[in-house]
């Protein structure tokens, strides 16, 4: 049987698996690669602790400081706008909220789909800009490889085929959904090797940022 | 004595499913529909048929719909392969035509802005037909009369 | 003879790698955030002295080596390789465009330590024969002589006989058994010799017992910014075989950046073990002797000053708000640069660039970054507590004419000091 | 012996012999405009083909079924028009329907088709083992499923597959699929196939179909499933009442609790409308009394390919159907594993550079100079 609902099954089914399992094997070997290289002994007197710091410094470091947003506000706003709108969309949407229940079994208030619909069409407005300003910004554009091009291109494509999908612009709609829910697999293979690692590791480098400079007394 | 009286029935609700979840959420757009024919029948004279059984009604919408509408004076039947009722809305030029079959049930209900529905109107090869019709008659009545004289 | 080459650079870069710089690469997404925060782009406008480019052959070594798409890219021959020319055309990147003031550290968004980082990149350079002349003359002068400027103990007795002649004052040399053990730097000996009578002033004020030592008076570290652990290690080894030997129990870094920073962080772990005493900045050290009242000051500075904190002792080691205590004590309208302690801007000549005379043209430019935030609040002089940087501050505000003295705070503190008569 | 070629007679001139007026014959009309879906403009035309169309033969097979689409079909709710149109084919052979029994029935369909060879209507429900299965799984008179179809299609106009086991393989198909069964249209390639699926259909839908076929003598626009798009041009949920819920966020959680009592959105309790396209939302059931999600219970999805297997029933669109939290563990543990081995290999390298370090001397640097 081929046709869209054979492709949706498909996407939903064997091509779930295959991208979960790919993504928790690339997550996971690469936690293990950064922690199992570990730190040399630290011999020098320490000012202070380095757990606190390090714990403080993952949540404090979400926020520009005033100095750093006044000179990058386009890039700290933008980036905050697109960052919260994905994670919105992302937990708060009905239909991902129950993917998560069927999944993990935990369940969480969802936000009104109209709400979603807004903060998805925002997230895709300030991706564009994004790479608006990659293409254009003389620093992201000497810094920009292959991989951020990758990256952003499967970003929009997931919210941008959720978009199509939510409003059924696409059609037969197993499509449109099998679509969003490819470019989600795809996401999930690619994080791992990729840059869209710092999910998870920019919590790691945090730590370790606030933890060293916590140790000498300074709040990073 | 039925065996299931025993059993007793909590009613938790009086919401039905039927309650008014939305104000007669999907009426709306086909009295858009309406008024644009309206317009259409007073300046082109075009008449517009709506099939109602093609609508998504939610439960209590079509009643919605016939209140909105409301009762006109002309109230009409046509019997032909059962009975087909006519009523004029209180809005001039609209009519609900509800076709139904020799049972009596609905085969499907239409809205018609037009100034006569097309059932009431005697059909084109039947009027062709009229003057010999009425002819015959005459002849029958003649010979008639003539048998009787 | 052996030689410096590539494989020794790529096996220094490979034993470089640890948890934290697996987590800060594969973090990055290329936000180019950390270029707002570095003075030698914001003033070029180069793209290249991003800093996290800088890094560009470290990451390349972590991303081939130590993850597992890099070793399938690896495997199928895609994954780019560090060469020597690489390398060579990195040295600029990674030395004289860079005075590892760490503020990009503290800014990047993923919480990457860029300073770590290009620290760690040095070693591999060095290793692969990639280091400036200038640093690389600096610490052969170091190693050989005991100062990376070749100063000798003789030069410094001659600043001593000064010292006692317009003190009254004996400096103590080689005591044993005193509280502190000070260091000095070449730069302050020759540049600025006020800084000696005023900590034998200040110290002979405070009753504080201290010595300098013959065997070694250098603070500085040349190892720590040319990037190698073998150079640091001996420089460390010479302080600690000092203050072990004069049985001190602190030693105190002079009024220089990188000197605390190699010896009171680095230091034990380029020795491998814990110190036996500890290691305090000047400024640290005059802070607490004003906290427990042994600083009897008198009149106030009256003209407008501001402050000028250095990256390696704010930034880096936490020493912030010592400077503003003591700045109270002696100044009556000080005012700070806006964005000050841990936020300050570097003045563009630490982390080995002074040290380095083809850097001269970016170490100017970066200055420019300092000099605007020095025209924002206008002062009439600034106060400093390192030498590199009280040297830049000086140099830079001469070549753009702008008439603005700068002074060590020491000094100014040993200025205010109540005379030993009018306090009895 | 019964005459079992097509008459001559146009469908007008049949309903005319049935003593339809023409105010009669309009209302048909109309009638049959709405049952296909078609907009009342369209009445005229459908008046001039009936005109024109002709009464055609039509053999109905059923396979592996349970007889519910025949159940849904002759239970409809608006027999009269539905058996008008009924009585304008000639239903030549049906099982459940016909009087015939034994070799007269089996005679019934081989006349008809003889008789109307290239012109007749085949009406399949149920799926077929297919020919690489046990022949045995399901016989009609001795003879296997699939050869009866494929003889009978053979000459046929077009085949009319009704309910989704003959449109897409349906139940019988579902996994482990025992029979191997198949749906029409994956075994007959060189016919038109038309797909009525739906578990059963609307019987609105079967004799609109019908009535598309009669009066226009061809078929309808069709879908990429070849089902007719005027049936199944929309989805369950574009044209839902409940939607305007849904677009609101407004769903109920649980069967009884107070937004299921509301008439909210049934999406997480497992409402497939999004992705089935049917037209119960407009045709309804019972005569246009209520459907599925009209009471309460969220759409299945029948009328779609694979709905057996489309996951439970009760699970929201949007979960996976197999992967599991213990997959992703298990997922993890493993990379882990991969990661440890790629951390040790690394870490051995360290240890080697570290260990064969050559520590740079004075003499080195002076090269450099």
């Amino acid at each position: 049987m081929s046709g869209s609902m054979a492709f949706l099954l498909w996407i939903k089914g064997p091509m779930f698996n295959i991208a979960l399992a790919i993504f928790a094997i690339g997550l996971f070997a690469r936690f293990a690669e950064i922690f199992l290289l570990g730190r040399k002994p630290n011999y020098a007197e320490p000012r202070a602790g380095e757990w606190l710091p390090g714990f403080k410094t993952m949540f404090t470091r979400s926020i520009a400081d005033p100095g750093t947003f006044q000179r990058a506000s386009f890039n700290v706003v933008v980036g905050w706008v697109w960052h919260l709108g994905f994670l919105i969309a992302l937990l708060l949407f009905v239909p991902h909220v129950e993917l998560m229940k069927g999944l993990f079994g935990i369940v969480w208030p969802a936000l009104p789909n109209p709400v979603v619909d807004l903060i998805t069409a925002i997230t895709l407005i300030a991706l564009v800009a994004t790479l608006v300003h990659r293409l254009t910004h003389p620093v992201k554009q000497r810094i920009s490889t292959f991989d951020d091009y990758l990256v952003w291109t499967v970003v929009f494509l997931v919210v941008l085929t959720g978009y199509l999908a939510y409003h059924r612009l696409v059609n037969p709609y197993p499509i449109a959904l099998g679509m969003h829910i490819l470019m989600a697999e795809i996401f999930l293979i690619i994080l791992p090797f990729t840059k869209l690692t710092h999910i998870f590791t920019a919590f790691i480098a945090r730590w370790y940022n606030g933890a060293a400079f916590g140790r000498k007394g300074v709040a990073s | 004595m039925s065996g299931l009286d025993p059993i007793s029935v909590i009613i938790e609700s009086n919401v039905s499913c039927a309650g008014m979840p939305q104000d007669c959420g999907n009426a709306l757009p086909i009295l858009h529909e309406i008024r644009h024919a309206l317009e259409r029948l007073i300046s082109t004279g075009e008449e517009t048929r709506i099939d109602l059984n093609a609508m998504p009604f939610g439960p209590g919408d079509l009643d919605c719909l016939k209140a909105l509408l409301g009762t006109g004076e002309v109230h009409a039947t046509v019997e032909a392969m059962g009975l087909t009722l006519i009523q004029e809305t209180a809005i001039p030029g609209v009519w609900l035509v509800d076709y139904q079959n020799s049972d009596a049930r609905r085969l499907t209900l239409q809205i018609e802005i037009a100034s006569v529905p097309e059932i009431l109107r005697p059909q084109p090869l039947d009027l062709a037909e009229a003057i010999n019709t009425l002819d015959g008659r005459l002849t029958q009545s003649a010979s008639n009369r003539h048998h009787s004289s | 003879m052996s030689e410096l080459t590539l494989e020794r650079g790529l096996a220094a870069f490979r034993a470089e790698i640890d948890a934290p710089i697996a987590a800060f690469f594969s973090s990055c997404v290329h936000c180019g955030i950390c270029a707002q925060s570095c003075p030698f782009y914001l003033e070029t406008g180069d793209p290249k002295y991003t800093p996290i480019l800088k890094l560009e052959p470290l990451r390349l070594v972590w991303e081939g080596e130590f993850t597992l798409w890099g070793r399938i890219k690896r495997t199928l021959g895609l994954q780019q390789k560090v060469t020597d020319e690489m390398l060579a055309e990195w040295e600029e990147l990674l030395y004289d465009s860079c005075s590892m003031c760490g503020r990009c550290s503290l800014v990047c968004p993923v919480g990457n330590d860029l300073a770590y980082m290009i620290r760690k990149s040095r070693e591999g350079m060095v290793q692969a024969g990639h280091a400036p002349e200038g640093l690389i003359a600096a610490s052969v002068r170091a190693i050989q002589t005991g100062s990376p400027m070749g100063l000798q103990w003789k030069t410094l007795a001659v600043q001593i006989k000064h010292v006692e002649d317009s003190t009254s004052l004996t400096v103590p040399v080689d005591k044993t058994g005193v509280d502190y053990l000070v260091l000095l730097s070449s730069m302050e000996i020759i540049n600025f010799p006020e800084y000696l009578e005023a900590i034998t002033k200040i110290f002979d004020h405070a009753g504080v017992t201290w010595t300098l030592s013959t065997q070694c008076f250098e603070a500085t570290n040349a190892g720590i910014q040319i990037g190698n652990k073998d150079i640091a290690a001996q420089l460390v080894e010479r302080v600690v075989a000092a203050a072990e030997k004069l049985k001190v129990p602190n030693v105190i870094s002079p009024e220089c950046g990188h000197a605390y920073t190699a010896i009171r962080w680095e230091g034990p772990n380029l020795i491998g073990r814990p110190y036996p005493f500890r290691v305090f900045h000047i400024i640290e050290v005059l802070d607490t002797l004003r906290a427990s009242g042994r600083l009897q000051t008198e009149g106030m500075e009256s003209d407008r000053l501001s402050l000028h904190d250095p990256c390696n002792l704010a930034r880096k080691s936490g020493v912030i708000q010592q400077q503003r205590n003591l700045m109270a004590l002696v100044a009556d309208n000080f005012v700070d640069l806006k964005e000050h302690g841990k936020f300050q801007w570097c003045c563009g000549a630490g982390g080995g660039v002074s040290s380095n005379e083809r850097a001269e043209p970016l170490k100017l430019a970066a200055f420019k970054r300092k000099k605007a935030q020095i025209e924002e609040v206008a002062p009439e002089r600034m106060v400093t507590m390192c030498a590199t940087c009280r040297t830049q501050l000086e140099e830079g505000m001469e070549e753009f004419n702008m008439n603005i003295p700068v002074v060590g705070l020491t000094e100014m503190i040993a200025d205010h000091l109540v005379e030993k008569e009018a306090r009895s | 012996m019964i005459d079992r070629k097509t008459p001559n007679k146009t469908l007008g001139e049949s309903l005319r012999d049935h003593g339809l007026s023409r105010r009669g014959f309009l209302k048909f009309c109309a009638a049959t405009a709405s049952m296909m879906a078609l907009p009342p403009g369209m009445v005229p035309v459908i008046a001039a083909a009936l005109e024109q169309a002709r009464r055609p033969s039509v053999i109905w097979l059923s396979f592996q079924e349970c007889t519910g689409c025949t159940e849904s079909l002759t239970r409809s709710h608006a027999p009269a028009l539905e058996d008008l149109i009924l009585n304008l084919i000639s239903l030549d052979y049906h099982h459940t329907l016909q009087a015939a029994a034994g070799d007269a029935a089996e005679d019934a369909r081989l006349q008809a088709m003889e008789a109307n060879t290239g012109q007749y209507l085949v009406i399949v429900d149920g799926s077929i083992p297919g020919p690489d299965s046990n022949p045995g799984f399901s016989t009609v008179a001795g003879r296997s499923n699939y050869e009866i179809l494929m003889e009978t299609v053979e000459h046929a106009a077009a085949v009319i597959a009704v309910g989704t086991c003959a449109a897409f393989g349906g139940l019988p198909q579902a996994s482990p699929n025992p029979t191997g069964a198949m749906s029409v249209m994956d075994l007959v390639k060189d016919k038109p196939v038309i797909n009525v699926s739906g578990c059963p259909p609307i019987p609105m839908v079967i004799t609109g179909v019908l009535a598309h076929y009669l009066t226009f003598g061809r078929l309808p626009e069709l879908d990429a499933y070849h089902r007719p798009l005027a049936f199944y041009g929309q989805s369950i949920h574009d044209r839902c009442y409940r939607r305007p819920f849904y677009d609101k966020g407004k769903f109920a959680e649980t069967f009884d609790d107070e937004g299921a009592k509301l008439g909210w959105c049934l999406y997480r309790l497992g409402c497939k409308g999004p992705s089935t396209y049917n037209a119960c939302a407009t045709m309804r059931w019972n005569g246009g009394v209520s459907w599925p999600i009209e009471s309460g219970h969220p759409c299945l999805g029948c009328s779609e390919p694979s709905f057996w297997d489309a996951g439970s029933f009760y699970q929201p669109l949007s979960v996976p159907l197999t992967a599991t939290s213990g997959d992703l563990l298990t997922a993890a543990v493993g990379g882990a594993v991969v990661g440890a081995g790629v951390a040790t290999l690394a870490n051995k390298q360290i240890k080697t550079a570290v260990a064969n370090r050559q520590p740079v001397t004075v003499e080195e640097l002076e090269e450099k100079l």
